[in-house]
């Protein structure tokens, strides 16, 4: 009567079991490669760095890169939760020069102010973005991208057009920026501090788990009982966070809020993400990646400068070669591990 | 490939010499620096290693010219090309911050900066002052101390770049009718200055000019363009224009032309002295341009050679720029940029 | 039917009418606001000499556009397109000396390289478009500066300024151009089995794959066509600003046709290509930021008005949860 | 006292309304089946009573107070637990992390305990019979034990109400004794079960009451043991008993008989892929119907792809009327006349945004432009053609294929497959989850289209079907042909007495090295 199929319980246990220990293990260590790859890649040119430029293994040289990859490296962080949810964070770039320009003006009130005030406008920024993605179904994108126009406005109305530079204030604020310990800037040890939190809080925190789970599938962790509205805003408040957080501690380092910062910040935040193996589709990232990620563009950059005349417009042909070269190295990883 | 002008020498830079930097006369009583108050070590320039930071990318005439003269003088001076360390920001200030950090790094001895922006240079700062590694800025000026922070500054002085442009404007239009501004990239010391200077000179001068409209053109050509028409269809009346650069008259002029104004009919002037602004007035579409000249090499290298051997040297080294109008446009096209 | 009953159902109807018919369009509405409002407090705005301006400088944004919501059809994008009219930029003064001819064929033999490369990456290694898109949005610019050597050079070739400042039949050639590409590229989306699987792959990848359709194809030749109408644009801003400035020509633009293509009723997620939309997007952003200039607004105003208006058209556009 | 109850819910959606004053009442230690044709708004009231949506009319009871959830979590904290029937997990995540996800244990500190959390998981799982390493992307498992990971992570919280929707659909008859052991233990424990499936006989084995559901309203409900099978489906299906006594189970008729002696239309030769599939050969005649049997994950999905060129070959040979392909890619494929229906009919089947006509029309474009330019004349024609002769039901061909019930989409599949003038016909589950009155037509139409001399391949999960509908029955095990079912052979017995002879001859080979 049953159309049941029964079969013997105990079916091949050991062949699959022989079998799927192997698929297991190739699985782990290409996964490894993957999701480390930048971090081999870097360690190939920091390698070949070392052997060719002679200046490059200096110590300050190393602090040099470090201290520079500081804000990057937050702006970073934030978008590696973002893309982990599936989402994208095109205001990073604005936000962070809005903070520096507000942290300049509010160090006039000693050091506390000067990290509070932008971490105050940019979350709240972070999170107008993270309310209207959330809870609109308005794309990530287009969002971000009106924040970034918007917050790139409102620092130039709040600096007469951009051409009010506010200086820093507090003398204490300003040698954050520029002093050191054990010979590595105080902002490294900040970044530092602040990327262990933010491992944590992506590996060993419930909420961690809920940014990987609304990235993999945001119905399924709906139905799972997963706040996805709240865990999307959030990520949100963190991006807005952590650039405004960059951008006091560039402040402190210039000494001023500079207002003609570069823009495309978000771009290199992204490719640094998606260089350290996290993936656009979300679901799934590393900090440990977006680390290397960051160093990697920094070590380019800076053995390009080591190279001592490469004319502007090579240097983008080259960051651009190697951008190509790295994502589709990547890609292929990728694959193998799904093939296999 | 074969472009328009191949048949054609190619202009520009053939004559060296052509349109070399002088030097204002130093006001008297003016601050002044010598190696000992700086506290460095003499160095002879042809074996030092010397760095030098572009801002933006090569890619109009000022920092084409500017890279070239460095580049050359250098050369001239016998400094190996292997001990001229070149690096360039690309516009982005943190890159370059970075960058002259780099070089502090990797053992320059002297330090040549076209700097992005006045301000932000304290961690720079910091770094070169324990090395004591003079700096010279060149085309902008930083706000800090001189003799401490940094060596000297060379360049023109822009708000007396916009003033002069402002007296060029009143003669132009004899006192009166309206203005239109093309602002530089927002946020750039050099917007503000050339916009502050030309503002209160019309005001000192000719308080009938009237400001109508100020909008940025990016100091980019295209942008420049699109302003100008849409100033002149919402402004018709309009009777001046200042361009706080060359590439922006130029767009200027392209509007005029496709709105279908004859030569004359708005007068613009302009700040830089490119050769193509200076041909402008030559075609008689400009009425007149201020230069702001680029060729810091010389100077520079001057500068430093003097500082090395113990001479005191001024706080600003403030060069004098010419200008260019319908009397000497033709005679002098040689030496724009 | 009494008058009662008409008068209390009407608001209700009209509510559901206007909330399905809005999405579509929005755009149209918030143009004709704008319209309106310049009309009223805008010296000279409805003469055909400003009318024309309007629509020479929206142009080259509605060609790159066109090409970008084909691409964010298949739930792609491409943010090299700036990168392109650079590359075409660069390369048309090397070969003005053969002729204007040439000098076209060669900047668009360029898009269609660049065209190649991102669509390689995406349909074939398999890339995420953004990412793909974005190793030639850095290097593309660069390789057009090093081709230009950096300088800005100037255009005197006569066909060639034509096509950027010429008229026919009192219609600006750019217009003119502009125009026949939105009629092109609208026929192709509708008409042609090309549109059709376009759309078929944005809307759902791996099926359209198995149903046979030469995805792989479908998608490079997309991309190829999105970097041919960006090289394009990129020649007609040559022949428009009379000089070739690879560091500057199409800077940005990748955001303001993305903007316009989206705020025109094209959703990122593919499936859909709304031609008109697009076009209409484009123009609204035009006019947002003409009237700022005519107004003599800060760029600050100007950034926090675009921000906002973006947001609405968005909000208004965007796709309600069908399901 | 009841346990969950609705009075009188209503749920409207654009266009349809899902869910008619319906009123249904869960007793503890009850399983209750929800059936109802595709459509029916099983889905939906599931959803309602689990605050995926809230009502439009009506009011929710649970432990006989007025309830109100605002959100699945919601619901969940009160002790209702979902299996749903399409998206459940995470596939990315780790097997352990998916079972604990929102709930981890966590250490003193407020961190995660993963060495407790893969313990425990370990453990858990093993009662469910998944033995696997819990750390493993969950993407990686078989189906079923997704499926099964799913099932246990409901029932771990301490839940008074488990609703599982279509829990069976793609779990392995071993995995079904499973998750009905647990049901039984569940029912002994006083919990309430709500029971969807399509599978009929399954309901007559483990459930208590019954509750039918057709075009939103509720036509009938009390205890099954009290309904005869054949009622239950004229009751779903609103149609006469001896209609449907007249039609039968299943719409397969008799044999079509391709003729023994003609050449293969589709032969495949050794075909061999990576891991997953080594050298199967099976040849197909004009005519005839050859069934793909074996357990989940025997290889018959890559098998079926990778003829249709969507799955990576690396060697064999496949040839359509003697015609030799060699690695064909898609293209090719439906060039040479081979037409795949893949078995996951949402992300490889229909375009849910594009219409009716334009799903039909996606593969034969070519055919109906000239120039590169579409004749919507044409296609109107051949799209009229197939929706009368497949009665799919839509209100136009414009309508959006997303917003069809899931039979009707499966047809307009069909559809689109027919419309190539295929020469074979591969089929992967071409009934899953679709009801029995859509399931008897497209077995009806499999019969009618062999009987037109086209070759089919017909792979079903429901044995049933596989019997009653192929002719022959090549059966597959771990990507290898261990046997095929010929004439009188084709029989349920017989396709289990192959699986496990096979079972033990790999048992055997097993314990060999
Ligand atoms: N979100 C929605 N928007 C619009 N219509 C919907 C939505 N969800 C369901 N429907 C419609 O409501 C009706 C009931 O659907 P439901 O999914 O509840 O059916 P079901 O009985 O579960 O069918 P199946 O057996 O195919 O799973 C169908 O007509 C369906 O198209
Ligand atoms: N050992 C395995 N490792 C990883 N995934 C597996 C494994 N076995 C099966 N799967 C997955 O389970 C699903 C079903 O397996 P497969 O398609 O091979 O089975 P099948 O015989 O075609 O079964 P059916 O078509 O009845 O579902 C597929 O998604 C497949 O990727
Ligand atoms: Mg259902
Ligand atoms: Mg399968």
């Amino acid at each position: 009567m049953s159309t049941g199929i029964v079969s013997d319980p105990e079916v091949p246990a050991a062949v699959v079991a022989a079998d799927e220990r192997r698929a297991e293990r190739t699985d782990r260590m290409v996964g490894l490669v993957q999701r480390q790859g930048a971090l081999a890649v870097l360690i190939v040119v920091v390698l070949v760095a070392t052997a060719s430029f002679p200046n490059f293994r200096s110590f300050d040289n190393a602090g040099t890169i470090l201290i520079a990859a500081a804000p990057p490296a937050l702006i970073a962080l934030g978008m590696t939760f973002v893309i982990i949810t599936g989402g994208i964070d095109l205001s990073v770039g604005s936000l962070y020069v809005l903070g520096g320009v507000v942290s300049a003006y509010a160090s006039q009130w000693g050091l506390i102010p000067a990290f509070l005030v932008p971490l105050a406008v940019c979350g709240v920024i972070g999170v107008l973005n993270g309310l209207l993605i959330a809870y609109t179904r308005m794309a990530p994108f287009i969002v971000t991208l009106a924040a970034l126009l918007g917050a790139r406005g409102l620092m130039r109305a709040l600096s007469d057009e951009g051409s009010t530079t506010y200086l820093v204030r507090s003398d204490t604020f300003r040698s954050f920026g520029t002093g050191s310990f054990l010979g590595i800037g105080y902002p490294v040890w900040l970044v530092a501090a602040v990327f262990v939190l933010g491992m944590v809080l992506l590996s060993r925190t419930r909420f961690g788990h809920a940014v990987y789970a609304v990235g993999g599938s945001e119905d399924a962790a709906s139905l799972m009982g997963i706040a996805v509205r709240r865990t999307k805003v959030w990520v949100y408040v963190m991006s807005g966070l952590l650039a405004g957080l960059a951008g006091a501690i560039n402040a402190a380092k210039l000494g001023s809020g500079v207002t003609v910062l570069g823009t495309g910040m978000e771009l290199d935040a992204i490719a640094a993400v998606v260089i350290g193996g996290t993936l656009l589709t979300g679901g799934a990232g590393t900090i440990a990646g977006t680390i290397a990620g960051v160093l990697l563009l920094g070590v380019i950059q800076n053995m390009i400068n080591q190279v001592g005349n490469v004319p502007s417009s090579y240097q983008q042909v080259i960051s651009g070669a190697f951008l190509a070269v790295v994502v589709v190295a990547q890609t292929y990883l990728v694959r193998l591990r799904r093939v296999t | 490939a074969k472009s328009e002008d191949s048949d054609t020498p190619a202009a520009g830079g053939s004559n060296p010499s052509a349109g070399a930097q002088v030097v204002q006369s130093a006001a008297p009583g003016a601050k002044s620096c010598t190696l000992e108050q700086f506290g460095g070590t003499k160095i002879d320039l042809k074996t030092a290693k010397v760095g030098f930071s572009q801002s933006e990318k090569e890619a109009n005439p000022f920092r084409i010219a500017e890279t070239k003269s460095i580049k050359d003088e250098a050369a001239k001076l016998g400094i190996p090309s292997a001990n001229l360390q070149t690096t360039n920001a690309n516009s982005q200030f943190n890159k370059q911050i970075s960058d002259v950090e780099q070089m502090i790094d990797s053992g320059v001895q002297l330090l040549v900066i076209a700097p992005l922006n006045s301000d932000g240079w304290d961690s720079v700062f910091a770094k070169a002052s324990a090395k004591k590694i003079p700096i010279i800025t060149i085309d902008r000026k930083i706000n800090a101390t001189s003799c401490k922070d940094y060596l000297t500054f060379i360049g023109s002085d822009f708000e007396e770049q916009g003033k002069r442009a402002a007296d060029k404007m009143a003669a132009a239009l004899g006192n009166k009718g309206s203005v239109a501004i093309l602002l530089g990239a927002p946020g750039n010391n050099v917007t503000t200055l050339r916009t502050k200077g030309f503002k209160d000179q019309i005001a000192k001068v000719a308080p009938e000019i009237k400001i109508t409209f100020e909008q940025t053109g990016q100091f980019s050509r295209e942008e420049g363009q699109k302003v100008s028409e849409q100033l002149l269809q919402s402004n018709s009346d309009i009777n001046g224009i200042y361009a706080e650069n060359d590439e922006m008259a130029l767009g200027a002029t392209v509007a005029l032309k496709t709105a279908g104004k004859k030569k004359g009919d708005v007068k613009i002037v302009s700040i830089d002295g490119t050769k193509g602004a200076v041909q402008g007035i030559v075609d008689g579409w400009i009425y007149s341009v201020i230069e702001s000249n680029p060729r810091f090499g010389p100077l520079a290298f001057e500068t430093a050679t003097k500082f090395f051997n113990g001479e005191p040297i001024a706080e600003d080294i403030i060069i004098s720029d010419r200008e260019y109008d319908q009397s000497n446009a033709k005679t002098d096209i040689n030496s724009a940029y | 039917m009494t008058t009662e009953a008409a008068t209390a159902t009407r608001p209700a109807i009209d509510l559901a009418r206007v909330r399905a018919w809005l999405p579509k369009y929005g755009v149209y509405v918030a143009i004709g606001v704008l319209v309106l409002y310049n009309v009223l407090f805008t010296p000279n705005f409805l003469t055909w000499s400003n009318l024309r301006i309007q629509l020479i400088q929206v142009a080259p944004i509605v060609i790159v556009a066109l090409g970008m919501a084909l691409v964010i059809g298949t739930e792609g994008i491409d943010l090299s397109v700036g990168s392109v009219m650079a590359l075409a930029a660069a390369l048309i003064p090397l070969y003005l000396g053969y002729g204007v001819v040439a000098a076209i064929l060669v900047s668009l033999v360029a898009g269609v390289v660049v065209g190649l490369v991102n669509g390689t990456l995406v349909a074939r290694v398999g890339l995420q478009p953004i990412v793909a898109t974005l190793a030639l949005f850095v290097g593309g610019r660069g390789l057009a500066l090093v081709i230009s050597d950096g300088q800005l050079k100037d255009v005197r070739n006569d066909d060639l300024i034509y096509l950027g400042s010429g008229d026919f039949l009192g219609i600006p050639m750019l217009v003119w151009i502009a125009a026949l590409l939105v009629l092109v590229v609208a026929f192709v989306v509708r008409r042609t089995v090309f549109g059709r699987r376009l759309l078929a792959i944005g809307g759902n990848r791996p099926a359209t794959e198995l149903a046979g359709v030469p995805v792989k194809r479908v998608l490079i030749t997309v991309y190829v066509l999105c970097s041919v109408l960006a090289s394009i644009a990129g020649l007609l801003a040559v022949a428009r600003i009379q000089s070739s400035d690879a560091s500057a020509v199409g800077l940005l633009i990748e955001l303001s046709a993305i903007t316009a293509v989206v705020v025109g009723g094209t959703p990122l997620t593919g499936g859909k290509v709304r031609v008109l939309g697009t076009v209409a997007g484009a123009l609204l952003m035009q006019l947002v930021v003409a009237t700022m200039i005519k107004h003599n607004l800060q760029p600050s105003t100007t950034e926090m008005v675009q921000a906002v208006i973006i947001l609405i058209a968005v909000y208004v556009a965007r796709e309600r949860k069908s399901r | 006292m009841a346990l969950l109850e609705v009075v009188d819910v209503s749920k409207v959606f654009p266009g349809v309304r899902a869910l008619d004053d319906v009123s249904f009442t869960l007793q503890p230690g009850e399983v209750h089946a929800l059936v109802g044709e595709n459509g029916a708004g099983k889905s939906t009231l599931i959803k309602v009573l689990t605050g995926v949506y809230q009502p439009d009319g009506g009011q929710l009871r649970y432990r006989d107070e007025p309830a109100r959830f605002d959100s699945p979590m919601d619901a969940q904290r009160a002790g209702i637990s979902t299996i749903y029937q399409e998206v459940n997990l995470i596939p990315l995540m780790s097997v352990a992390h998916n079972l604990f996800l929102g709930r981890e244990p966590r250490t003193a500190y407020g961190l995660l305990d993963e060495k407790r959390m893969f313990r425990e998981a370990h453990e858990i799982l093993l009662r469910y019979g998944v033995t696997t390493d819990v750390r493993r992307q969950l993407g990686t498992l078989a189906l079923g034990a997704q499926q099964m990971v799913a099932l246990a992570r409901a029932v771990m919280i301490d839940a008074k109400v488990v609703i599982m929707d279509e829990p069976t659909s793609s779990l392995e008859p071993r995995e079904v004794e499973t998750l009905f052991g647990v049901i039984r233990d569940l029912h002994s424990q006083g919990i309430g079960i709500i029971y969807v499936s399509h599978r009929l006989d399954e309901l007559y084995q483990i459930c208590d009451a019954v509750t039918i559901l057709r075009d939103g309203k509720v036509v009938h409900t009390g205890k099954l043991a009290d309904l005869e099978r054949l009622r239950l489906v004229s009751l779903m299906l609103g149609r006469d008993m001896s209609a449907v006594r007249h039609e039968g189970f299943t719409g397969f008729g008799g044999d079509h008989g391709g003729a023994e002696d003609a050449a293969p239309v589709l032969k495949v030769t050794d075909l061999n892929s990576r891991r997953k599939l080594h050298d199967i050969s099976f040849a197909v005649r004009p005519g005839e119907v050859v069934g793909l049997g074996g357990l989940l994950g025997a290889g018959r999905s890559e098998t079926i792809k990778a003829i249709g060129g969507a799955y990576p070959v690396d060697g064999g040979e496949i040839a359509v009327d003697g015609k030799a392909l060699n690695r064909p890619t898609t293209v090719q494929a439906v060039k040479a006349g081979i037409a795949v229906q893949p078995e996951d009919r949402k992300a490889e089947g229909i375009v849910a945004g594009l219409s009716v006509r334009e799903n039909i029309a996606l593969a034969i474009l070519p055919r109906m432009s000239k120039l590169g330019l579409v004749s919507d004349r044409k296609i109107d024609e051949v799209v009229r053609t197939y929706m009368t002769r497949l009665r799919i039901k839509a209100s136009s061909p414009d309508q959006r294929v997303g917003d069809l019930s899931g039979g009707n989409q499966q047809k307009v599949l069909l559809a689109r497959l027919l419309a190539t003038q295929p020469k074979v016909l591969l089929l992967d589950e071409p009934t899953r989850g679709i009801d029995v009155g859509a399931k008897a037509e497209v077995q009806g139409l499999i019969d009618e289209l062999a009987a037109e001399g086209l070759g089919v391949v017909l792979v079903s999960s429901d044995a049933e079907e596989l019997v009653e509908g192929s002719d022959r029955v090549v059966v597959l095990r771990d990507g290898a042909v261990v046997g095929e079912l010929r004439g009188d052979a084709v029989t349920t017995e017989a396709l289990l007495e192959t699986i496990a002879a096979a079972a033990v001859e790999a048992k055997e080979v097993g314990n060999d090295d």
